[in-house]
């Protein structure tokens, strides 16, 4: 058993972040991760990274357009903080030597984003993300912090008590890829999830391979709840055949989009009279569909964004990855001809309860970064705002974890007396179709941390030791591409009800044939067939929540939309969806949202751009 | 010949995991036998897509645990095409379709994370960056060269990593030195230096360079080009000042520097990033020479 | 930790097809450069006989000359001696950062010189054997 | 881990060295082949002349920095060669030493026969 005080999950941005301020607070502190640090998704990110910087910005602005951008489901205290710290953060970044790219004068370039009242988006190059993953791997590096590579967390140790809020979480249950070798890691002083997002629950996604919501999915059956899933992101400019992501950098520099008929079609169909194709993702993205399904797309699937008129130096200058990724994802210069893009998953707003110091609701289990909810997105993200929320609640959930006091939080955890329960009309059962296996709690009263992670140990052994040992049965990959199919097809930008329950009754087909999984592959050696089914059962139980928040919400707002329910319904509506898995079955609950700002209540305005 | 060594090694290798168990071993036999099933299936499968266009596959397989793999060999995969398919979405493919042990690191199959730089028809390239059509068939699939096996086309990239680190790849400004949360400025940096550092921070860590030089692969504590790389962004940004430049030239002028590099291009060749490497090493071999003439 | 196959040799048999030109031209450097320093040695040790007198010197260097093989050889001498001079050439220009581009083209220019030139002069190098 | 490379051997003088040599050495190695295989062909060579062209100091000082420039240039890289080649220790060091050996010689006796050449009697 390996012992640290604290214990990262994870190696994006957010782990990396939290890992660095724990070390600097003076804990012991390891990263564990199923990929090298320099492999997490955080390095595609490409647009940049919101703070205000700038005389004429403020920490108010750049929160209001955060609350506005949430569609007023997004927690003040979290946004304000948000706001609050990313200028300190992205100057930190700046002297730990990040690259940003540079004014004449030699300040940091910013860069207008969509739905931002002042061009805060600070930027290196059109590989900011990159950048930010590096520099603090550097980091890192310089600080010697342990980094476990190629360990699959799989597990959490987490204490059996019935009430999740009364549970510790005292380590967590790794998988040594190269080896195959299942040990514990137990945390002294806390374990910070910083898994990213779940992005392969869906076909079409920006989202790389391994980002399977495993940390998600993990608090979820240790009890934490999942808070606020049916929101998520579709980014309304990716390339058709693969998903890969085109900035909205280049909106943002003056690209426009066109339809078949050559129409400027966000202009002169009236989807963003003032905004035009700098409107927020959701808008743009449902304007595209909509021009798809009202037969005005190119080859009835995408439409056409053009950077051709900014000429090749600005291009060269401030988008070059751009034109490589066009090229080589896709065939095409975009220099010469306007580039296909279509929407495509992106981000997942919701994620694991946390508070603005990143606490969840078990004592000693925290969360940051894509995985968390603290909720600073609410029901859309705004571009740029992902990697702030990364360094920013990456931070804090690493000093906190290492004792560091932060200040009592505003945010609530777990139930409260102002969380109302919630009804659900499923047309099939949910949750685990066999709880006996399924419960990740550790009981027979372990009361040691030592014994609570040795028993998650055990377990997990058992649980390698039987998938391997089946001999035959249905295989991960086909459960994965039928739910993944049948995410795409139903859990869309579009939503209805009757798509929804399909959904449902899908990813219930697909927990009935998970009973009956085999990994085929039998080397303990790196065995990737083994971990990719492990994370399959992830992305069900993540899917199931994603489609359930959604059936249960009846009304539009953000990134949510339903057919059904064409209004945001501020008097009934205002309140975030939490899933909790309570014995194996998913339970939903209600909690409001906190519009009480530092200075102000913001209030629910209309949402136009 | 090393063959010979890796079987040695796998006698033990097999008892160790497994703890001697008998399960294990007769779990194995069994796997064999339907995996001999499996791939006639397979074949079956192939033969059927092959009517249709598909391409050929030929890829590397070893694994030291499972018997059948312990003598390195190249199985054959037919995978249907389609427009704009690239190496690494065929190795999806077969690996999806056909034979779920075909093992190959990949995540963000655009080009980002660096995990999948593979041998491929005798060069160094990513696959996902890599069409299918660009290639000659049959596509043969490989390892990194120079690197240790550990299964299929996964290698040990501990060696890269420790040359990475060894160059001090971080800015060496003492924390203690900058103020805590107000007061804490921007560093001032020209755009031309910007643009100086621009093509070597954007290595991804990929290995390519490192497997296709003759004299890392001969040296092994040769830093290699991507460590160098690394080094060369710290030491030309002028963000972090004269002092801190001799400390990195001082580092990257170790024998086993910049002085190993004999300029065969090979690592400027494959650089998916297309980072001007030997242009970077060059650059540094001058540098150093003039900062020792300074100090003459 | 996990035991990994090391492929040793089999790592390099048949790789050469798949060198670059830069590849190439380090190998044909260095072949170059030893048989030079080689070159060197003989040659002192050849004109060493001057200490011992004229006659002795004259008959060995004409001895020598009058052997087409040692004729032959100096063809080749002069071929790897053009060679090196020219990448080596080509090297100091890599070594300031000049053209880097065309590295793979300056190699096969360095390559068709040297035959050019060789050829070129072979008629005065075989004038007069056994004359 | 960087302690790994705390060799003190930094190689930058002996490359710019084997730089500065081979420029040298373009330029007299050209003219020493066009000399003695085109002027004068190799076949007319006699100790007269050699003797001739020896006589005149440019020429002898000349061909003795061309054979010590060649004889340094050569054993600088050689030496390279076999380092890089991944000779450790005393291995190393044994080649050092001999190919310093070897270099001095070389050059000692080719100095020597250049003043026989040049009709400086030897003692
Ligand atoms: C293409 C793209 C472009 C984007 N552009 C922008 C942008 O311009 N601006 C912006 O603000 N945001 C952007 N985003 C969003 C932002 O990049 C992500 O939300 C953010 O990077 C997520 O970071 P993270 O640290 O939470 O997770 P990740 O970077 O995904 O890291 C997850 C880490 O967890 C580890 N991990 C996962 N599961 C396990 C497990 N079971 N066991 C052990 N380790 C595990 C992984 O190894 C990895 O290290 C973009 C996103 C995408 C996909
Ligand atoms: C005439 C012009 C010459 C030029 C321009 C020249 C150039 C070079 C250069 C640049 C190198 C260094 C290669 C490197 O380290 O990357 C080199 C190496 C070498 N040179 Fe020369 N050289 C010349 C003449 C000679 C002569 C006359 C000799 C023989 C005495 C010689 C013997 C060598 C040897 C042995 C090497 C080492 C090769 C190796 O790396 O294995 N060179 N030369
Ligand atoms: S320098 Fe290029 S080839 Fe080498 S590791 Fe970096 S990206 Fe890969
Ligand atoms: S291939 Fe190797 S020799 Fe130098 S130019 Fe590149 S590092
Ligand atoms: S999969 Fe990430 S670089 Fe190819």
């Amino acid at each position: 058993m390996h012992e640290h005080d604290v214990i990262v999950v994870g190696a994006g941005g957010a782990g990396l972040r939290a890992a660095i301020a724990a070390q600097k607070a003076g804990a012991d502190t390891a990263i564990v991760t199923k990929l090298h640090p320099v492999r997490s998704h955080t390095g595609a990110a490409e647009g940049g990274i919101n703070a205000a910087l700038r005389e004429g910005d403020d920490w108010e602005l750049h929160a209001y357009d955060t609350m506005k951008g949430s569609d007023y489901l997004g927690d003040a205290p979290a946004i304000e903080t948000l706001a609050q710290d990313a200028p300190e953060d992205v100057i930190r970044l700046e002297h730990w030597g990040m690259p940003f790219s540079r004014e004449e004068d030699g300040r940091v370039s910013q860069r207008p984003f969509g739905g931002l009242s002042f061009p805060r988006t600070t930027y290196a190059g059109a590989e900011t993300g990159h950048h930010l993953l590096h520099t603090m791997y550097e980091q890192v590096v310089k600080h010697g912090v342990q980094v476990y590579d190629e360990w699959f967390v799989s597990e959490l140790a987490v204490t059996d008590h019935d009430d999740p809020e009364d549970r510790t979480c005292h380590g967590v249950v790794g998988y040594d890829v190269q080896s195959g070798e299942v040990a514990g890691f137990k945390a002294n002083q806390g374990v910070i999830l910083a898994t990213g997002g779940p992005g392969q629950v869906f076909d079409h996604t920006t989202n790389a391979v391994s980002c399977t919501g495993d940390g998600q999915a993990m608090a979820y059956r240790a009890g934490a709840p999942l808070e606020d899933m049916e929101f998520v992101q579709f980014h309304p400019t990716t390339l058709p055949s693969t998903g890969v992501l085109i900035s909205e950098g280049v909106r943002g520099e003056g690209g426009i989009l066109y339809n078949e008929e050559g129409e400027r079609f966000m202009f002169e169909h009236g989807y963003a009279n003032n905004e035009g194709e700098l409107a927020s993702r959701d808008v743009v993205s449902r304007a595209e569909l909509t021009e798809v399904n009202e037969g005005r797309g190119v080859n009835d699937e995408y439409v056409h964004l053009d950077m051709r008129h900014l000429g090749e130096e600005r291009i060269m200058d401030r988008l070059e990855n751009i034109l490589h990724l066009a090229e080589d994802f896709e065939g095409v210069d975009g220099l010469v001809e306007p580039m296909p893009v279509k929407p495509g998953q992106h981000y997942e707003m919701g994620g694991i309860e946390t508070d603005e110091n990143g606490e969840t609701c078990i004592n000693g289990l925290y969360a940051a970064g894509e995985c968390a909810c603290a909720s600073v997105h609410g029901a859309n993200r705004l571009g740029g705002n992902a990697l702030p929320e990364l360094i920013v609640f990456g931070k804090r959930a690493g000093k906190h974890a290492a004792g560091e006091d932060l200040g009592e939080a505003e945010i609530t955890t777990g139930r409260t007396d102002e969380t109302e329960p919630g009804e659900v009309d499923s047309p099939v059962s949910l949750g685990a179709v066999d709880s006996s296996d399924e419960d990740a709690v550790a009981d027979g009263g372990a009361v040691t941390g030592e014994s609570v992670v040795e028993q998650a140990v055990d377990a997990q052994k058992q649980r390698v030791e039987q998938l391997l040992e089946k001999d035959d049965g249905v295989q991960h990959a086909e459960i994965r591409e039928r739910l993944q199919k049948a995410m795409t097809e139903n859990v869309n930008v579009f939503r209805n009800e009757e798509g929804l329950k399909t959904a449902l009754r899908e990813i219930r087909k697909a927990r009935e044939d998970y009973q009956d999984v085999y990994v085929d592959d039998p080397s303990r050696t790196f065995n990737t067939d083994l971990q990719q089914t492990i994370e399959t059962r992830n992305l069900i139980d993540i899917a199931e929540t994603i489609t359930l928040g959604a059936l249960a919400r009846d009304e539009f707002r953000g990134a949510h939309w339903r057919q059904e329910h064409q209004e945001r319904k501020d008097d009934e509506w205002l309140k975030h969806t939490l899933i909790s898995w309570d014995e194996g079955s998913p339970d939903l609950w209600y909690k409001p949202v906190v519009l009480e700002g530092e200075n102000k209540t913001y209030e629910p305005k209309e949402r136009s751009y | 010949m090393s063959t010979q060594d890796a079987s040695a090694e796998t006698e033990d290798a097999q008892t160790e995991p497994s703890t001697g168990s008998a399960h294990q071993d007769r779990r194995m036999r069994e796997k064999r036998e339907r995996q001999a099933e499996r791939d006639e299936q397979a074949q079956a499968d192939a033969e059927a897509a092959a009517d249709e266009e598909a391409v050929q596959l030929k890829v590397f397989r070893y694994d030291p645990e499972v018997e059948g793999k312990q003598e390195p060999r190249f199985d054959d995969f037919h995978v249907p095409f389609e427009k704009g398919m690239t190496v690494l979405d065929a190795l999806i493919y077969a690996r999806d379709h056909f034979d779920s042990s075909l093992t190959f690191r990949h995540s963000c199959r655009q080009a980002v994370c660096g995990s999948d730089a593979f041998f491929v028809n005798g060069s160094q390239r990513l696959g996902c960056k890599t069409q299918l059509v660009e290639l000659e068939e049959p596509v043969r699939i490989e390892p990194l060269p120079h690197q240790d096996v550990v299964k299929d086309l996964v290698v040990d990239m501990d060696h890269f990593y420790d040359q990475m680190e060894a160059v001090e790849p971080y800015f060496q400004e003492k924390e203690e030195d900058l103020p805590d949360a107000e007061g804490l400025e921007e560093q001032r940096q020209s755009p031309e230096n910007r643009e100086k550092i621009k093509m070597s921070s954007r290595c991804i860590w990929c290995g390519a360079c490192m497997s296709s030089c003759n004299i890392a692969a001969g040296d092994n504590e040769y830093l290699g080009p991507a460590a160098i790389n690394k080094a060369y962004k710290f030491a030309m940004d002028d963000r972090e000042g004269e002092d801190l430049k001799q400390h990195r030239l001082n580092i990257l002028e170790q024998e086993h520097g910049v002085w190993r590099c004999q300029t065969q291009f090979s690592c400027t060749n494959v650089c998916p990033k297309d980072i001007p490497l030997t242009e970077h090493i060059q650059e540094l071999k001058r540098e150093a020479v003039k900062n020792n003439l300074k100090f003459w | 930790m996990s035991q990994s196959y090391n492929r040793g040799l089999v790592e390099d048999f048949g790789r050469w097809k798949e060198f670059s030109a830069g590849m190439w031209a380090w190998i044909f450097h260095k072949f170059t450069g030893w048989v030079l320093i080689g070159y060197l040695f003989t040659h002192i040790a050849v004109l060493s006989t001057a200490t011992e007198g004229a006659a002795t010197y004259n008959n060995t260097l004409g001895g020598l000359e009058d052997l087409l093989i040692v004729r032959v050889l100096e063809v080749g001498l002069l071929a790897v001696a053009v060679f090196h001079i020219l990448n080596g050439v080509r090297l100091l220009m890599v070594d300031l950062g000049v053209g880097l581009e065309s590295q793979d083209k300056s190699f096969y220019v360095s390559l068709v010189v040297t035959a050019v030139i060789v050829v070129a002069s072979v008629p005065t190098f075989l004038s007069g054997v056994g004359a | 881990m960087a302690e790994r490379y705390s060799s003190f051997d930094r190689g930058g003088t002996r490359w710019l060295l084997q730089r500065i040599t081979a420029a040298f050495l373009i330029v007299v190695l050209a003219f020493h082949f066009f000399q003695l295989h085109f002027v004068t062909h190799a076949y007319e060579i006699e100790l007269a002349g050699t003797e001739a062209r020896m006589q005149n100091p440019a020429y002898f000082a000349t061909m003795v920095l061309f054979l010590v420039t060649a004889a340094f240039h050569g054993i600088n890289g050689v030496y390279n060669a076999l380092v890089n080649q991944g000779i450790e220790g005393t291995q190393k060091t044994v080649v050092k030493w001999g190919l310093i050996a070897a270099g001095i010689v070389l050059v000692a006796q080719g100095i020597r026969v250049a003043t026989v050449m040049a009709g400086v009697s030897i003692a």
